[in-house]
């Protein structure tokens, strides 16, 4: 990955570790928004990381995968974190 | 694999390196499922021992390694035109490693203070195996660099970087549903 | 082109991968022992006599038929809760007693039965068999068996 | 024959059959104790006939790897053996310790003698001089082989092999060790049971396969030795923490629960790889090699791994299954054929692949020996799903129920008689490969179409 892409890369990821801190610091103890929310922040991150870092962003079918795997992932851990809701 | 063009060919850096990559996405994500299926047994029991955690370090950590992962990024990139400045960012890399390892290290002794252990409870039991388990991948990834500042090519390089950027990407699932999750 | 894999690279990652779970592996093993040590086995004594009475389990080959802590030849019953299933978990002349009556009647001779050996043993050998037992029952085995079948 | 040394393993081969023999007729035996439990119980208690039936197994299992590897380090390493004298004095020394073993346990002499008396140790019950023998005869071994890879041409197949055996000669040492602690004995015997089998003979499995699809298929040794490498890291990426599967229980912590779950949940990967590994290079291979009955053997030793090793032991791996199903016939079904479909099959492949050779006559087609194959195999298959049913029925009356042990044994007797029946199976499949090996010397039977495909 370009030099450039890199640093956009890195700027992203602190705005979103940020964003997340900040989030936890304004909602500290609410459930279901809060949790969502950093759970997407973080399959956000690793987006980044993916494409930019690992260089995926040049071989779409398997940032494709991955995404894939990160969507089903989260999704699971949302489901399992809403599970004693249900119970 | 190598007499026929496939959809491989786009992957950068080593195949090998993406069977690892793939494998310990697989391990740390059965972790992280098999510890929130735990929890939904016990939300109160977890939500109690997480408040136990420090999550300004682990916050501080995120970003740390984020760092860390762009000057190795950076350090690959260097490699073609300065071999001093590949070794630079590389350094770097590994300051940011060790500061990484720092924190962690001060996590843990606040919890040993505190008489908190692996089989103290489920909770703890998850939190010392998959953030251990991650501190120790730091700690092989700190070998790789020491051993690439001297035997770096190319190839290698784009392959330590990477094992590098896994070790990032799992932090950055692993910290939200271990440390805020509840 | 550009090789897609190298032997090398493939060549590295598997030494290399295997020195890191060789050393995790060993890390969580040192950690193991003293848990063993100092928590799960802790509950009773390791006399000379259960030490003596684990010998005594391993010349007759024991493990051949039954399965101690579910390991062995499942051709017979369980035996780490067996003093427990007999009720003479907290008794250990009562623990000598009953297997000292149970060893002297084999083998039964009962057609269509299993037959245990007859072993032969001394008094002082099934006292230390059954101190060996009576400390086995007190291993913290993670609440296994689930229960007093075994 | 290309080096006059590869000689040698004919005649390791050949004490690997005779042991294979005995080791199936001591199966047949057991089995037959489990449907008739007088027959001669004064005589031949099943603890004895037991320890001869896996004993017997581990010792031709070793006779065969060392075999192999004196038949294809010379062909990788391009040179011959470094010393063929020592190889037969290590084939004396092993012998001798497999007689001195038999007799031991049977006659039960020495009884109690720290070095001539047997040590009760599951599968590792060998008299301590015997033990002794046996690391004389590892040493030699590798001293032998290794000095020839190490003179010739160095190659990924003989680097794994070498692992493995290195790995399996170190881990024994630890027979040695025998802690009055019960729990750490236990702890410690895994580093030897579990390590082997799904650590060090996983490599040695891997590179002997590697070693025939690179022969039968002729596709390049460069993709081989990748998926080679491929399939032996995922095998000890996941084998090595996943030793922890037999950690839940025996008084180590709870920890292991997770990491044994987890990681001999990947246990499947490699045995997975391995299929689909050896049928791509078939597919892939343009070579249509006349020993059809070795290529049958490894395909069936890829297949009846992935389903006996793989997906067996899956099914009990998980820390709350195995909870209930921990030392029941569902352990026994597993073992059987997780044990006749990696280590078995593959010894069987190569000795296949190599009498032929070894002994200057054509490798035709072998219907024989594939009709052995489809015996032994569908007998133990049989067997895994009959030990299956009975570990299923026994789980539940006995772990859930809490049912008396003796009374659940009596009550699934009728798959005891069908386990028994499938053994029978078994042996004559056994004898009959014994056979084709050695006695026939020219076609047989003149191979149909049907068999023909089945090969390919």
């Amino acid at each position: 990955m370009s030099n450039t892409i890199l640093t956009r890369a890195l700027v992203l990821l602190i705005a979103l570790s940020m964003a997340t801190t900040a989030f936890a610091g304004v909602l500290p103890d609410a459930g279901e928004v809060f949790v969502l929310t950093v759970l997407v922040l973080s399959g956000l991150k690793s987006f980044v990381i993916l494409s930019d870092y690992l260089g995926l962003r040049q071989a779409p079918t398997f940032r494709g995968g991955f995404t894939a795997f990160l969507v089903g992932f989260l999704g699971l851990a949302a489901l399992l974190y809403a599970l004693p809701f249900a119970m | 694999m190598t007499d026929q063009t496939s959809v491989l060919d786009e992957l950068p850096g080593d195949l090998m390196i993406w069977v690892l990559i793939v494998s310990e996405l697989l391990v740390f994500g059965a972790g992280l499922l098999a510890f929130l299926g735990m929890r939904a047994m016990d939300p109160a029991g977890f939500a109690a021992d997480q408040a136990a955690l420090n999550r300004v370090a682990g916050a501080a950590n995120t970003i740390v390694l984020v760092t860390s992962g762009y000057c190795a990024a950076r350090a690959v990139n260097a490699f073609d035109h300065s071999l001093r400045a590949m070794r630079l960012w590389l350094a770097a890399a590994m300051g940011f490693g060790i500061v990484f390892l720092v924190v962690k290290w001060y996590e843990y002794a606040e919890k040993a203070r505190h008489g908190i252990g692996i089989e103290t409870s489920d909770f703890f039991t998850f939190y010392y195996l998959l953030t251990g388990f991650h501190a120790l991948h730091v700690v092989a990834g700190l070998i790789i660099f020491a051993l690439l500042m001297r035997w770096g090519t190319h190839r290698n390089l784009e392959a330590g970087a990477a094992f590098w950027h896994m070790v990032d990407l799992v932090w950055v699932l692993l910290f939200p549903i271990i440390y805020l999750v509840h | 082109m550009r090789e897609v894999m190298t032997k090398t690279m493939a060549r590295n990652v598997f030494y290399g991968g295997s020195l890191f779970f060789i050393v995790v592996f060993l890390i969580l093993s040192a950690h193991s022992v003293r848990y063993v040590v100092t928590k799960s086995t802790a509950n009773a004594e390791l006399t000379e006599s259960v030490a003596r009475g684990k010998h005594v389990w391993e010349k007759n080959a024991c493990i051949n038929c039954h399965t101690l802590m579910g390991e062995g030849a499942y051709f017979a019953p369980e035996l780490q809760n067996v003093m427990s299933r007999w009720g003479v978990a907290d008794d250990p002349e009562a623990a000598f007693e009953v297997l000292k009556g149970w060893m002297e009647a084999q083998p039964t001779g009962i057609e269509g039965r299993r037959q245990m050996p007859q072993f032969n043993l001394s008094d002082e050998q099934i006292r230390e068999l059954a101190d060996f037992f009576l400390w086995v029952n007190q291993i913290d085995a993670q609440g296994w068996p689930p229960n007093e079948a075994g | 024959m290309k080096y006059q040394t590869q000689k040698i393993a004919y005649w390791y081969f050949l004490a690997a059959m005779a042991v294979f023999a005995v080791q199936v007729l001591g199966g047949l035996w057991a089995g037959w104790i489990y449907v008739s439990p007088n027959f001669l119980s004064e005589l031949m208690p099943f603890n004895i006939v037991r320890m001869l039936h896996t004993n017997a197994l581990i010792v031709w299992l070793l006779l065969g790897f060392f075999g192999a590897a004196y038949f294809l380090v010379p062909e990788e390493a391009e040179r011959e053996m470094h010393s063929p004298m020592l190889a037969y004095i290590q084939l004396g020394i092993l012998l001798l310790g497999t007689a001195g073993a038999v007799v031991t346990y049977t006659f039960d002499l020495f009884h109690g003698n720290w070095l001539l008396g047997m040590e009760g140790r599951e599968f590792i019950e060998q008299p301590v001089w015997v033990k002794v023998g046996i690391v004389v005869a590892a040493l030699i071994f590798l001293y032998n082989v290794s000095l020839t890879v190490l003179k010739g041409r160095k190659t990924a197949i003989t680097n794994v092999l070498l692992l493995g055996l290195w790995g399996l000669a170190l881990l024994f040492l630890f027979a040695f060790y025998n802690p009055a602690n019960l729990s750490l004995d236990k702890m410690f015997w895994w580093y030897i049971v579990h390590l082997w089998v799904e650590g060090t003979w996983e490599l040695v499995m891997a590179s002997i396969l590697a070693f025939l699809l690179l022969k039968l298929t002729g596709v390049d040794r460069e993709i081989i030795e990748k998926w080679l490498y491929i399939i032996v890291a995922t095998a000890l990426f996941s084998g090595i923490l996943g030793t922890g599967h037999h950690y839940y229980w025996i008084g180590l912590p709870s920890y292991w629960q997770w990491i044994g779950s987890i990681f001999s949940t990947l246990e499947v990967i490699p045995f997975f790889a391995m299929m689909s590994f050896s049928f791509v290079m078939v597919w892939k291979g343009k070579r249509d090699h006349p020993n059809k009955a070795a290529l049958l053997w490894a395909l069936g030793a890829a297949t009846v791994a992935f389903f006996g090793a793989g997906v067996w032991g899956f099914l009990h791996t998980l820390h709350g299954v195995n909870y209930y199903t921990h030392g029941t016939q569902i352990t026994a079904a597993h073992g059987h054929l997780a044990f006749f479909g990696a280590y078995v099959s593959v010894n069987l492949a190569i000795i296949t692949y190599a009498m032929p050779i070894l002994r200057g006559r054509d490798p035709y087609n072998q219907v024989l020996n594939m009709a052995s194959f489809w015996l032994m195999t569908g007998g133990m298959s049989f067997m895994t799903f009959v030990l299956t049913f009975a570990g299923t029925v026994q789980t539940h009356m006995q772990r859930v129920l809490g049912e008396n042990f003796m009374e659940i044994q009596e009550g699934v007797h009728l798959f005891f008689i069908m386990r028994w029946v499938s053994g029978l199976a078994v042996v004559i499949g056994a004898i009959l490969f014994i056979y084709a090996q050695l006695v026939p010397r020219r076609e047989i039977i003149e191979p149909t179409d049907q068999y023909e495909s089945e090969g390919a």
